[in-house]
């Protein structure tokens, strides 16, 4: 193995390795994504480059990355983008598209219960007036749910809610409040659950 | 016998032309080189051609080629298992199919799965997941699917092989690669890495105590041995033997995988700034 | 309202940078594709009517008595020949058989599930089976060794690797190649003991008579007609269609499996396309085999 | 390595007590247990012609005018669940799904049990309320394949139990040793919790689950039952629960009601042989017929 | 595999066990449970044994037909295994769980006997190159409750020492054609040799030692099992590690050796139990399913 890291070495600034490389001790780094321990010592378990990060801790933050953060599953606390697929007066299901900027490659199911679509009047959350069917909508895992169940999600957040949806006429609605979107070309309302508006977005 | 309607059928009894020259296959040599000019007795695995990342469709692919034995392995997922009864809330789940394209063994197959590719893709599961970190993706199935495109011996060992480069292709967090490697024992000799004449020759052969032959799936950073089938008959001494024999050719082909797998990962990006 | 997130807030700006750039792919595909379609070109690059890079391979499996490995962009298919033995049929004593099958394995891609084949493979095994019928590309009387007793069955199994769309085209071109490289023994028939003998050393190809080519289509908005789609651009589009033609400019087969309808202008243009098509991969083939048997 | 191989023997239960053939209030479905019109139809029968006719094959039994048939759930093990429980029943069970603000539990019954979240203790009071956060993180409290000890608080209407572990004696199961049997076999007592003199302590569930494990040196302090100790156990208290558990087996292989007294003699009776030898059928014979003479000396 | 649920603190209880030699049932690591073997239980197959090891029951019939010799080796018959995982032993065999263990367990079987050692093959050769005797091997799991492939390798070989083929005569008729006659006398028969017909030890890790003969439970806590098929002069037919971990190489080469050593002692009690139920003859009373 020394010959292989130090030819690495010699032909990349950046170290690679594969799953099941020795990285160090536990005394030198403390362990990030991508590697695992074992008998007190850091072992990589993805191919690909090790990444040594100061984030103000004593030890460095030892991970392996790859181009992509092909595998990220949603998890708990995550914010993930998603796609309403259909309704009924308990709860939406929705497939998620994005686990915070990263596409994911296979679907996952997930589940908007009529308690978690927004965090105040629990009760009076009508889902038929929070979110339609092709809705894309930003919310937040609160949990992997059980085998019967799928994701559970939340928007109870001012940020999070519908953010792109489309009227009857087809067009891609503005919102106008926290609860109401409007349609440009017939300037019909309807209502949402509208994600609090971002200003940087707006400029842009 | 149920009719096949879903494929375009044939006659229904054809022979192989070289089954119709009833002349038993030659018992092969039990000393002296092989019949590739390989050293008997010796770790002499054939040199192995391994790409990673060919297939588009798939997250993680691998192909392998040794000697004339070719064979590709692909994995999907993680994604949400399909059925309810499957999903396991604390631990993923890995599935293996295994098969044998129609034209890949000197007699043409089935398409349908057999009991023997059954028996493959169980031995490929069991080899494999002891190497795959499955409490990181809890309710999910990742699929692992190997088709031996050609035959030519020591499948199962080479399955292993280029199946756990697909799965770190893929970025599947693994404890540690898995490497495979068979040997053929014929009375006080062995050879390593049979190919498909040496495995289907010497058990014609061999008269004596030991005939059989060994598949080691070996995870080399961790010295742990995740598969390992015998059959044929052999003293418990030749049967440790053989398993160090294998481990040795995991050794030997480890570089070499190494490499090909560190070859993809800088061929799909550059290295990540450093901040 | 509930109050202020400030940790959510970057989270959020992110997830809506998603939506607007790269995500407008994942999440709204069609719209995403059309927006190139307006600018005459399709997200891979490539003009309406380009073909992707197609490369062949042949004689690589050395278990199979010819093969052929195809890649057309991404999709890669292959194709192994396997020649046995049999008895012909009492209706037609002097006929061999072909057997074609396309299988799509869930090693290909996702979207295909293990077991028995789907919808999607039938068809294809069904396609083949009636280019080769109306092709004549392989006559089967060429394939009877002795009228009525023996005759050889060719099983044309094809599988495919990689699927990245335009299966079709992909199979026929590995077909023709793998039809192309296969080699059979002599088999004579014994006389005195009516048994059939083997001579392996001397092998002969088989005779091809004409080289089918297929060429595949997509319909975008009832109107766009593009070439050689990607499995992303099947999914989304309007209509299929794929045109077989030889090198005499012949029709062999059109296949169009239903969706909206197309006018003859459009299918004339589509036969037209075809034909130079046919003349590209025939040119490819016929290099291929021939450096491949100079190699030998 | 010890190997012991044998022709098999046909099996008889030893019983010192009445044979079941000679009890007359054992019915088969079919048998009119009264022509008297005078009496209640209750679960197990039916009435035909004016008989009261079992339904079940069992033990009848009469409260008052009520009449019923107890089926004789005389299947060892596991197959076809037998338990119906009672309110006020102790069981032990297994979880074997975490759902929303429940846990399935495996209580030997034909539907699985329930534990609701509002029926548990959870650390840090008993009256604290419960938050949205127990409800994602019920996981951490009980998780599947985990053991409980609980109490039977009411039954549905489609016959499932619902749990509750709402005292200090009930909760999760620490280190110890499972057996399941007959429901039938376990004798209705005051209490079902003992600690046995012979060093071990056993609980004996209404549904047939047995539990033995080591008796704890002090009642600890409750961390809300949620809590279990993986030190090691010394082998003297190992010894104690196997040979327990070995008795066990051999007393429900014939048939003997389980209690305290009677696991406890069948335990003095064996001491002479070696835990691993008393599954053997002579010796378990040879024991449970000892037991049986201690019990009977014992009722005098 | 019929599968039980254990609390981590049941896991632990075990292995402190297994570590001290004292199983939960009273057991030492390498001894067995007690184990009841009966042959002749069937009585239209033409050999059948009946071996029930704690819990576990399998019932084992031989059926001999005859059959076409295999091209590649026509002075000899063969055996052909099937594995019957009925949902009567426990509900998991019910759809596809039953069918996947039975084709785990009869190719396991297929390798067990895939050697020149285990059975004298060319003794079921009738003529060569055109008729032999098949032998069908049918496996019937009646109750699981762990270590299911040592009590069908045992019941297996008790099988075959009971099973009785009747002898055969060739004639030969005028043309030159064989005709094949089977004796019709019931004492008339061929037995086979089993001596060398292996048996096979599991042997589940379990923490850092390992068990023979494992209860549910115990493989419950198990990370990994070696299959080790041995011959009474300890020759080893096959070997095959089972289960989702993996094993150091030093402890497999442990495993090997205490699985030759289990196996081959195995074979001694057996052969001399079926020995004396043969001398028992009918005197013996038979106690079949209902004991």
């Amino acid at each position: 193995m020394g010959w292989l890291s130090s030819l690495l070495e010699n032909m990349s600034p950046m170290k690679l390795c594969v799953p099941g490389d020795k990285l160090c001790s536990v005394e030198d780094c403390i362990p990030g994504t991508g590697v695992y321990l074992r008998h007190g010592y850091i072992y990589s378990s993805l191919a690909g480059y090790v990444l040594r990060k100061n984030e103000g801790e004593e030890l460095p933050v030892i991970s392996v990355v790859r181009e992509t953060e092909a595998q990220l599953l949603p998890d708990v606390g995550a914010i993930v983008t998603c796609k309403v697929t259909s309704i009924n007066p308990r709860f939406a299901k929705v497939h998620i598209l994005y686990v915070g900027s990263t596409p994911l490659k296979d679907r996952f199911r997930g589940t908007i219960r009529k308690e978690d679509v927004r965090a105040t009047e629990k009760d009076k959350v009508e889902t038929y007036k929070s979110f339609r069917p092709g809705d894309i909508v930003l919310a937040k895992v609160i949990s992997l749910g059980d085998v019967q169940s799928n994701y559970l999600l939340t928007t109870a957040e001012n940020e999070l809610g519908v953010v792109v949806a489309h009227s009857e006429a087809g067009a891609q609605m503005v919102p106008i409040s926290w609860c109401e979107m409007q349609c440009p070309l017939t300037h019909a309302k309807e209502f949402r659950k509208v994600a609090r508006v971002q200003p940087e977005y707006l400029d842009a | 016998m149920p009719t096949d309607t879903k494929r375009v059928r044939g006659p229904e009894v054809s022979q192989s032309p070289s089954l119709v020259t009833s002349k038993p296959a030659a018992a092969l040599p039990s000393s002296g080189p092989r019949a590739d000019g390989r050293q008997r007795d010796q770790v002499d695995v054939r040199p192995v051609f391994v790409r990673c990342g060919l297939v588009s469709q798939a997250k993680g692919s691998a192909y392998i080629e040794a000697g004339n034995t070719k064979l590709m392995s692909c994995v999907y997922g993680p994604r949400e298992t399909e059925r309810k009864d499957e999903t396991d809330m604390k631990c993923g789940r890995l599935t293996t199919d295994m098969r044998f394209a129609p034209f890949s063994c000197p007699e043409r197959g089935s398409w349908i799965q057999g009991s023997q590719d059954r028996d493959f893709s169980l031995m490929l599961y069991e080899s494999l997941q002891p190497a795959v970190c499955l409490h990181k993706y809890p309710r999910s199935q990742i699929e692992v699917s190997v088709m031996v495109l050609e035959n030519g011996g020591s499948v199962l060992a080479h399955a292993v092989t280029c199946a756990s480069l697909a799965l770190a292709d893929a970025g599947i967090e693994m404890y540690d690669l898995v490497l495979g490697c068979s040997v053929r024992q014929d009375g006080a000799s062995y050879v390593v890495d049979p190919t498909y004449a040496e495995e289907s020759g010497g058990s014609c052969g061999g008269s004596s105590e030991d005939a059989g032959g060994v598949t080691v799936a070996f995870l080399p950073s961790l010295n742990q041995i995740s598969g390992l089938q015998s059959d044929g008959e052999m003293a418990g001494e030749t049967l440790t033997a053989g398993v160090r024999t294998c481990i040795e050719g995991c050794y030997k082909l480890y570089p070499v995988i190494q490499q090909a797998l560190l070859k993809a990962v800088r061929k799909a990006a550059p290295p990540p700034s450093e901040s | 309202m509930a109050s202020h997130h400030p940790a959510t807030v970057g989270q959020t700006h992110v997830a809506n940078q998603n939506i607007m750039a790269a995500g407008f792919k994942t999440a709204e595909p069609l719209e995403y594709h059309r927006s190139f379609l307006k600018e005459n070109c399709r997200p891979d690059g490539r003009e309406l009517f380009e073909f992707r890079t197609t490369t062949l391979n042949i004689g690589s499996i050395s278990t199979a008595d010819g093969s052929a490995l195809v890649k057309m962009g991404n999709t890669t298919v292959i194709c192994g020949i396997k020649a046995e033995l049999t008895n012909p049929t009492v209706e037609a004593p002097g006929k061999g058989y072909i057997v074609p099958n396309v299988d799509l394995p869930p090693l290909c891609s996702s979207r295909f599930r293990p077991g028995p084949p789907g919808e999607q493979a039938q068809a294809a095994s069904q396609f083949i089976a009636d280019v080769i019928e109306s092709s004549e590309v392989i006559k089967t009387e060429d394939l009877c060794i002795d009228r009525g007793k023996l005759c050889w069955v060719l099983y044309c199994d094809i599988m495919c690797l990689d699927y990245d769309g335009n299966l079709l085209d992909a199979c026929v071109i590995a077909l023709l190649a793998a039809l192309k490289n296969a080699q059979l023994p002599e088999v004579t028939v014994n006389k005195e003991t009516s048994s059939p003998e083997v001579n392996f050393e001397k092998r002969h190809s088989l005779r091809l008579h004409k080289h089918p080519v297929a060429a595949s289509f997509c319909v975008f908005d009832d109107s766009i007609l593009i070439v050689d789609p990607t499995a992303e651009e099947e999914s989304l589009s309007t209509a299929r269609l794929t045109v077989v033609t030889d090198e005499e400019d012949r029709l062999c087969s059109v296949h169009k499996p239903g969706g909206t309808s197309l006018s003859g202008e459009k299918l004339q243009e589509c036969i037209n396309r075809a034909a130079a098509r046919q003349r590209e991969i025939q040119k490819l083939t016929d290099k291929v085999v021939h450096s491949v048997k100079a190699a030998q | 390595m010890a190997v012991d191989m044998r022709l098999p023997t046909v099996s008889k239960t030893v019983s010192l007590s009445v044979s079941a053939f000679d009890r007359k209030d054992l019915v088969v479905p079919g048998d009119v247990i009264t022509s008297d019109t005078g009496f209640m139809r209750g679960h197990g029968t039916y009435v035909d012609e004016e008989k009261l006719t079992a339904s079940v094959a069992g033990e009848v039994q009469r409260v008052d005018k009520l009449i019923c048939v107890r089926p004789l759930k005389t299947r060892q093990v596991m197959s076809p669940k037998p338990f119906n429980g009672e309110v006020g029943d102790v069981v032990v069970g297994r979880i074997t799904e975490v759902q929303q603000k429940r846990w399935k539990v495996e209580t030997n019954s034909r539907l699985d049990s329930v534990l609701l979240l509002s029926s548990v203790n959870l650390p840090g009071g008993e009256l604290r309320r419960r938050s949205a956060e127990d409800e994602l993180t019920m996981r951490e409290y009980l998780q599947e394949g985990d053991l409980i000890s609980a109490e039977v608080q009411s039954v549905f209407s489609d016959g499932a139990l619902s749990l509750h572990t709402r005292s200090l004696k009930y909760g999760k199961l620490g280190q110890g040793v499972l057996v399941q049997l007959s429901p039938s076999l376990i004798k209705r007592q005051k209490t079902h919790f003992h600690n046995l003199p012979c060093g071990a302590s056993i609980i004996l569930g209404n549904n047939g689950f047995v539990w033995l494990y080591p008796t704890p040196e002090q009642q600890d302090e409750e961390a809300g039952g949620f809590y279990t100790s993986l030190e090691p156990i010394s082998l003297s208290d190992r010894e104690v629960i196997s040979r327990l558990r070995n008795c066990l087996l051999a007393l429900a292989t014939h048939k003997v009601l389980l209690y305290d007294t009677s696991v406890l003699y069948c335990y003095e009776s064996s001491l002479q042989h070696q835990v691993k030898d008393i599954l053997k059928p002579e010796v378990m014979e040879e024991i449970v017929l000892l037991t049986q003479h201690k019990l009977l000396e014992q009722e005098g | 595999m019929a599968t039980v649920q254990v609390s981590e603190a049941e896991k632990v209880y075990i292995l402190h066990g297994i570590r001290d030699d004292l199983r939960v049932d009273g057991r030492g690591c390498e001894d067995y449970r007690h184990m009841e073997i009966e042959t002749d239980v069937v009585s239209n197959t033409d050999g059948s044994a009946k071996v029930s090891l704690g819990h576990t029951a399998v019932l084992v019939g031989i059926k001999a037909e005859i059959g076409k010799p295999r091209p590649m080796v026509p002075n000899e018959g063969y055996l052909e295994f099937f594995v019957d995982c009925s949902a009567n032993a426990t509900p998991e065999f019910e759809g596809r769980g039953g069918e996947e263990l039975g084709t785990e367990l009869s190719n396991t079987l297929y390798k067990v006997f895939n050697n020149k050692q285990s059975l004298d093959l060319r003794a079921l050769c009738i003529s060569a190159g055109e008729h032999c005797w098949v032998l069908y091997v049918d496996v019937l799991l009646l109750q699981c409750d762990g270590n299911l492939y040592d009590a069908i390798s045992i019941a297996i070989k008790a099988a075959l020492f009971n099973t009785k083929i009747p002898r055969v005569h060739i004639s030969s008729d005028e043309e030159g054609g064989k005709e094949i006659e089977l004796s019709d006398d019931p004492y008339d028969c061929m037995r086979l040799q089993v001596e060398s017909v292996p048996c096979i030890v599991t042997l589940c890790k379990v923490g850092h030692r390992h068990v023979v003969d494992a209860t549910l439970q115990e493989k419950a806590c198990s990370v990994a099992s070696l299959i080790i098929s041995v011959t009474h002069k300890g020759t080893v037919t096959c070997t095959r590690k089972v289960g989702g971990g993996s094993l150091d190489p030093e402890s497999i080469f442990e495993m090997i050796e205490a699985g030759k050593r289990v196996g081959k002692a195995l074979h001694a009690p057996l052969m001399k139990l079926l020995q004396q139920e043969e001398s028992l003859g009918k005197k013996r009373q038979k106690v079949g399913f209902l004991g």
